[in-house]
């Protein structure tokens, strides 16, 4: 089973590696880029084949490790 | 003053801090490894210190601040014991929990070290007592991830109570309010991207750092 | 006919590089055709880079021995007495075309690569340098490379906490399809707990640590045979990505393996990895190897034998150890969460056997890969001779302080802080003087001591090219001189010589004459090599860069109370030149900025000259009198000046009398000059001792103001030149919409 | 208009940070993580409204700027 995970910076917290991408889209001519976010995909592989069990123990994953509740928020695909 | 210093895979500031806790307390400090789960008893003061616990991988501090030796951490901070986190012991501070807002990555992309011109915020705290009428110091920075963030809400707070320590003269990394060390609310706990420990020595980064060893020692 | 076999073709040897002869002698040696990993493996060991087959004959030229030299070339890296029982262990070498081809990592695993050399010597790594080459400013590709390769090399070097203190930076439009990037390590260690490739014997276990193995870097003309062709798009050889987290904790449980006295023989894995490692401690232990590859930590599925000895996967150690303690390793490296496996045993058959899915993949005799290795007498001629040139060849230009704006502003004279500010310097807490402070090499603390280490590296291209010896002797000359400008005692070099194709006679005479000179300087200063690294081939479509033989040197400090740097300096001392000043300006910073030219000879270097010159010096900072020191050098007297202005925050008022056309008192570039800063009755002091010593010693100037000028003209404000000097790179690296 | 860009790294390319990842979740007890992967999420918000001219644009820009060819690959989708 896989489980991949995308983090990204909640709204309101300033990201300034989306802006510098913006940024250097901009000066590379590429003016319909209105904004640009970065943030982390993390693919895991996993054993077992509830997917629903797995899936909860991602998302405990996620909350304890993969991504800081201060300033991240994360969802999880399961497949 | 009993102190320790607790070791990362990746701190690469150990030795350094051991040595300042040395030069200042007059006596070593116990170096914990990370996954003991026990610190050494009738300890005064706790260090955690810079370095790239885990590679930096993920999120500074994130892994370290996971690690098996934490919970016996939290819990002696919850004693009201002093403990300071340097640069990635700042980070794993903030990851922990343990202080308040995040670090993120510099707002310039780039790592940057410089000696840092700093101010003192508070010198009304243990960690900053004998700066008491110093204003100007200068202290070395390197990091990549010292973008000091929190919300509004946060921020209020901690301006409120005095929990910022130490503001930067000028903003290298894009940190709010300048924020170069932030304290809890308990006073106990500071985190701070600075070196102080890069600078105990004339013939190393100047020693506008003993002071802060120096109101540790003063208050233990 | 010649024999080959099975399935392997004419083509697929020449694929491995071997020419008709190498192969003959493979087939001798052997007694039989080599199967494709014997065959991969003669080709690795028999490439330019691990045999040296151009360059062997010509190293042998330089002088390696000592009073201070524990381990000259031949081992990892070289290592030097620095009294007290201790040693400093230290090494430079070139990670160029991987830089090229990707920037960030190449440049980071040149670190890592060079910092395993040094550490697996027993030796702590205390200190980094980098020297630089990119191509034109302007050039197209010239920005992305410089922000690869500083993110690169910070991004390692930070992580793993080593500081890395110093270096050199040039552009060049010769660099255009081919930037050198050379790293440099040093290391601190106990001169009785050296350790080394040598010392292996039969019947002990081998112990691979590290990462996994997997199929980075195997190179692509090995790949390109009839076995690999067909295969998945995860065959093809792959780019090596740094692990410097890896890196640090193999550093610790390297140096706490070696505390215990457990180990026989050590060896990083470097280019050709498995390969090369497991050679070298064979050969030097006069022993066999027999490995099985099912053990090996294997990163991919369904490795091949010749995959896995070919692979250049970083951070990773073969450690021979002594019988019964494997264990010892096995607990440490398990307590650093390090990849550990025992994968097989020395032997007394001088053989190297290798088993894989319990068959006998390879089965070759170790001797003739390195004793035969191919060694080449690649014909060669020096360049012309070209003419020296002088000030009152030159025009003269009309104000002097333009000039020097110009000079102090072009690019490889302007600030290079957006490069080192990216470089943690201060981690380790020893670091007195790094690229920050105004020092002419970088100064590190002997942890513990008031003892200190300089350390510079240098390279001066466009005398290389105009004169190979002249320039030769010049880069070993101006590295000596810059650690004598801080007051230490030079010791020792290691160099990366970085030359075009040497099967071109007038590259291959490039190389000759660099390292004929480079043998003369060294001789003269006792001044010995102890390590070094070649690069060749560094060409693009027939273009070779400049003949580039970086030095990277070492001295002690005997007291870091007793040094000097080029700042501190205060209104009213005096400026003192050491050293004759002619006006030489053929090949110099000055014909290449103000004329744009680049013709002349080298500025020749009188080494006995230098020798005294330098000696000199170094007994006027030891004797206290000497507030601020630098050395002449690119730009000349005018530009050393303009440097002590900045790093001291205060002008200089220039004087020039006498029939040497005033430019060429300014710019010229006769080397062994310093100049020196010191309070008027040290001056006179040390102008009673030079007239003893017979030592070339003038006044040339006055510290005060805030400008420089020249006899009260040519004023070149010290505001202007500071913001000029520190813009010009951050204004090149962030300018915007260009690429 | 959005686009999301995942970049991973080529099989085969070292990933420290997967690795990293995978030894933390097994320390703190998470055995069933077979294997991690780290790569980097990008998203962007684009002017104009026909999906597949930004595709091209955006495939474009992962090629010239948001990702290395040499040692990652890329996959877009649009919304
Ligand atoms: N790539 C680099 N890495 C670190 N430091 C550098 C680099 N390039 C230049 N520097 C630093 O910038 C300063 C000036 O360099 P350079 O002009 O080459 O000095 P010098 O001519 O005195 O040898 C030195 O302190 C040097 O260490
Ligand atoms: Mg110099």
């Amino acid at each position: 089973m896989k489980a991949r995970i995308h983090v990204y910076l909640k709204p309101g917290v300033l990201d300034p590696q989306g802006a510098a991408v913006a940024g250097a889209l901009h000066n590379m001519g590429y003016n319909e880029v209105e904004a640009a976010r970065q943030g982390k995909l993390i693919e895991l592989d996993l054993t077992g084949d509830n997917a629903d069990a797995a899936k909860a123990r991602v998302d405990e994953m996620c909350a304890k490790l993969l991504s800081n509740p201060v300033i991240e928020s994360y969802s999880i695909e399961m497949s | 003053m009993k102190s320790a210093v607790i070791v990362f895979p990746g701190s690469n500031c150990d030795r350094d801090a051991h040595d300042a806790l040395k030069r200042v307390t007059g006596q070593a400090p116990a170096m914990v490894w990370h996954q003991d789960t026990t610190l050494p008893e009738g300890l005064d003061f706790i260090m955690i210190p810079g370095g790239f616990s885990y590679g930096d991988y993920l999120r500074c501090g994130a892994m370290a601040s996971r690690s098996a030796i934490m919970p016996a951490v939290i819990a002696h901070a919850a004693t009201g014991a002093p403990i300071l986190g340097v640069c990635n012991g700042f980070q794993i501070l903030a990851e922990s929990g343990l202080l308040p807002g995040a670090l993120m990555r510099n707002a310039g992309l780039n790592f940057v070290c410089e000696k840092a011109p700093l101010t003192v915020a508070n010198s009304n705290t243990r960690f900053t007592s004998a700066y008491a009428g110093r204003s100007d110091l200068t202290i070395p920075i390197a990091h990549h991830d010292g973008n000091y963030n929190a919300d509004e809400e946060t921020l209020e707070r901690i301006e409120g109570e005095g929990q910022i320590i130490f503001r930067y003269g000028r903003n290298p990394n894009g940190s709010v309010h300048d924020i170069a060390g932030v304290m809890n609310e308990n006073g106990n706990i500071m985190g701070m991207m600075p070196h102080p420990e890069r600078a105990v020595d004339v013939n190393h980064g100047g020693t506008d750092g003993l002071a802060l060893f120096e109101s540790l020692l003063g208050s233990a | 006919m010649t024999q080959y076999a099975e399935g392997i073709t004419a083509e697929i040897v020449k694929e491995h590089g071997l020419s008709d002869e190498e192969y003959a002698i493979i087939l001798d040696r052997m007694g039989r055709a080599p199967n494709m990993n014997e065959l991969g493996i003669f080709s690795v060991m028999w490439s330019e880079h691990c045999s040296y087959k151009s360059s062997r004959l010509h190293l042998g030229k330089f002088p390696t021995k000592g009073d201070k030299v524990i381990q000259g070339p031949g081992e990892n890296a070289g290592v030097i007495d620095i009294g007290d029982g201790q040693a400093c262990v230290f090494k430079m070498e070139s990670h160029n075309h991987p830089s090229y081809i990707e920037p960030y990592q190449g440049a980071a695993t040149g670190v890592g690569g060079i910092l395993r050399d040094v550490f697996t010597m027993g030796a702590r790594p205390i200190a980094a340098l980098n020297a630089l080459r990119f191509g034109a400013h302007d050039h197209p590709k010239t920005r992305q490379l410089v922000s690869g390769v500083v993110a690169g090399i910070g991004g390692y070097g930070n992580c793993v906490g080593v500081p890395t203190v110093g270096g050199e930076t040039n552009f060049h439009e010769g660099y255009d399809g081919n930037i050198l990037v050379n790293a440099m390590a040093v290391g601190l260690a106990d001169a009785d707990k050296i350790f080394y490739a040598r010392g292996a014997e039969a019947g002990q276990p081998i112990v691979y640590v590290g990462s996994k193995t997997g199929r980075d870097g195997i190179h692509g003309a090995t790949m390109a045979s009839a076995e690999f062709d067909d295969e998945s798009e995860e065959k093809r050889p792959t780019v090596q990505v740094g692990d410097p987290f890896v890196e640090k904790k193999l550093i610790e449980a390297c140096l706490e393996l070696m505390s215990t006295d457990a180990i026989a023989a050590i060896q990083d894995m470097g280019a050709a990895g498995l390969t090369s490692s497991a050679i070298e401690m064979a050969d030097k232990g006069g022993i066999g190897i027999e490995l099985n590859m099912d053990t090996v930590p294997q990163r991919e599925t369904n490795m091949t034998t010749y995959e896995m000895m070919l692979s250049e996967s970083q951070e990773r150690m073969l450690v021979i150890m002594k019988p019964g303690r494997e264990d010892v390793a096995m607990r440490i490296f398990k307590k650093w969460e390090l990849d550990v496996a025992v994968i097989g045993q020395t032997t007394d058959t001088g053989r190297m056997v290798l088993n894989h899915h319990g068959e006998v993949v390879c089965d070759m005799p170790i001797a003739p890969l390195a004793d035969d290795a191919p060694k080449y007498d690649r014909p060669h001629f020096a360049p012309e001779v070209r003419a020296q040139i002088s000030a009152k060849d030159v025009a003269k230009p009309a104000h002097m302080g333009n000039v020097l704006l110009s000079l102090m502003t072009s690019p490889n004279m302007a600030s290079k802080a957006w490069i080192w500010n990216q470089y943690d310097r201060h981690v380790m807490a020893d670091t007195a003087a790094s690229s920050e402070d105004p020092s002419d090499a970088a100064v590190v603390r002997v942890h513990g001591t008031d003892k200190a280490l300089a350390i510079t590296t240098d390279c001066t291209p466009r005398y290389c090219f105009a004169d190979p010896f002249e320039g030769g002797k010049q880069t070993v000359a101006e590295a000596w001189r810059n650690l004598t400008a801080t007051g230490a005692d030079p010791i020792a070099i290691t160099d990366c010589l970085n030359f075009g194709n040497p099967e071109r006679p007038e590259i291959m005479g490039q190389f000759v004459g660099c390292v004929e000179g480079m043998a003369e300087a060294c001789r003269a200063l006792d001044f010995p090599v102890v390590s070094g690294n070649v690069s060749l081939y560094n060409e693009t479509n027939g273009v070779a860069i400049p003949p580039t033989p970086a030095v990277g040197a070492v001295g002690l400090i005997p007291n870091i109370n007793q040094r000097a740097g080029f700042g501190g300096m205060k209104a009213g001392q005096i400026l003192l030149a050491v050293g004759d000043t002619r006006g030489v300006m053929g090949a110099s910073l000055y014909l290449r900025v103000i004329e744009e030219r680049e013709d002349g000879g080298s500025p020749p270097v009188d080494l006995a000259v230098e020798k005294v010159n330098g000696d000199f010096v170094r007994g006027q900072i030891r004797s206290g009198r000497v507030v601020a020191c630098h050395d002449i050098s690119d730009g000349g007297l005018a530009c050393a000046a303009a440097d002590m202005a900045l790093a001291s925050g205060i002008g200089i008022k220039l004087a020039h009398e006498g029939d040497l056309p005033m430019h060429g008192f300014l710019f010229g570039e006769d080397q062994a000059r310093y100049l020196i800063a010191a309070d008027k009755e040290d001056a006179v002091a040390m102008l009673q001792d030079a007239k003893a010593d017979d030592i070339p010693l003038m006044v040339v100037g006055l510290a005060g103001g805030d400008a420089i000028s020249v006899n009260g003209a040519h004023n070149l404000d010290l505001v202007k030149l500071r913001e000029a000097w520190e813009g010009w790179l951050p204004d090149l690296m962030n300018k915007v919409g260009e690429d």
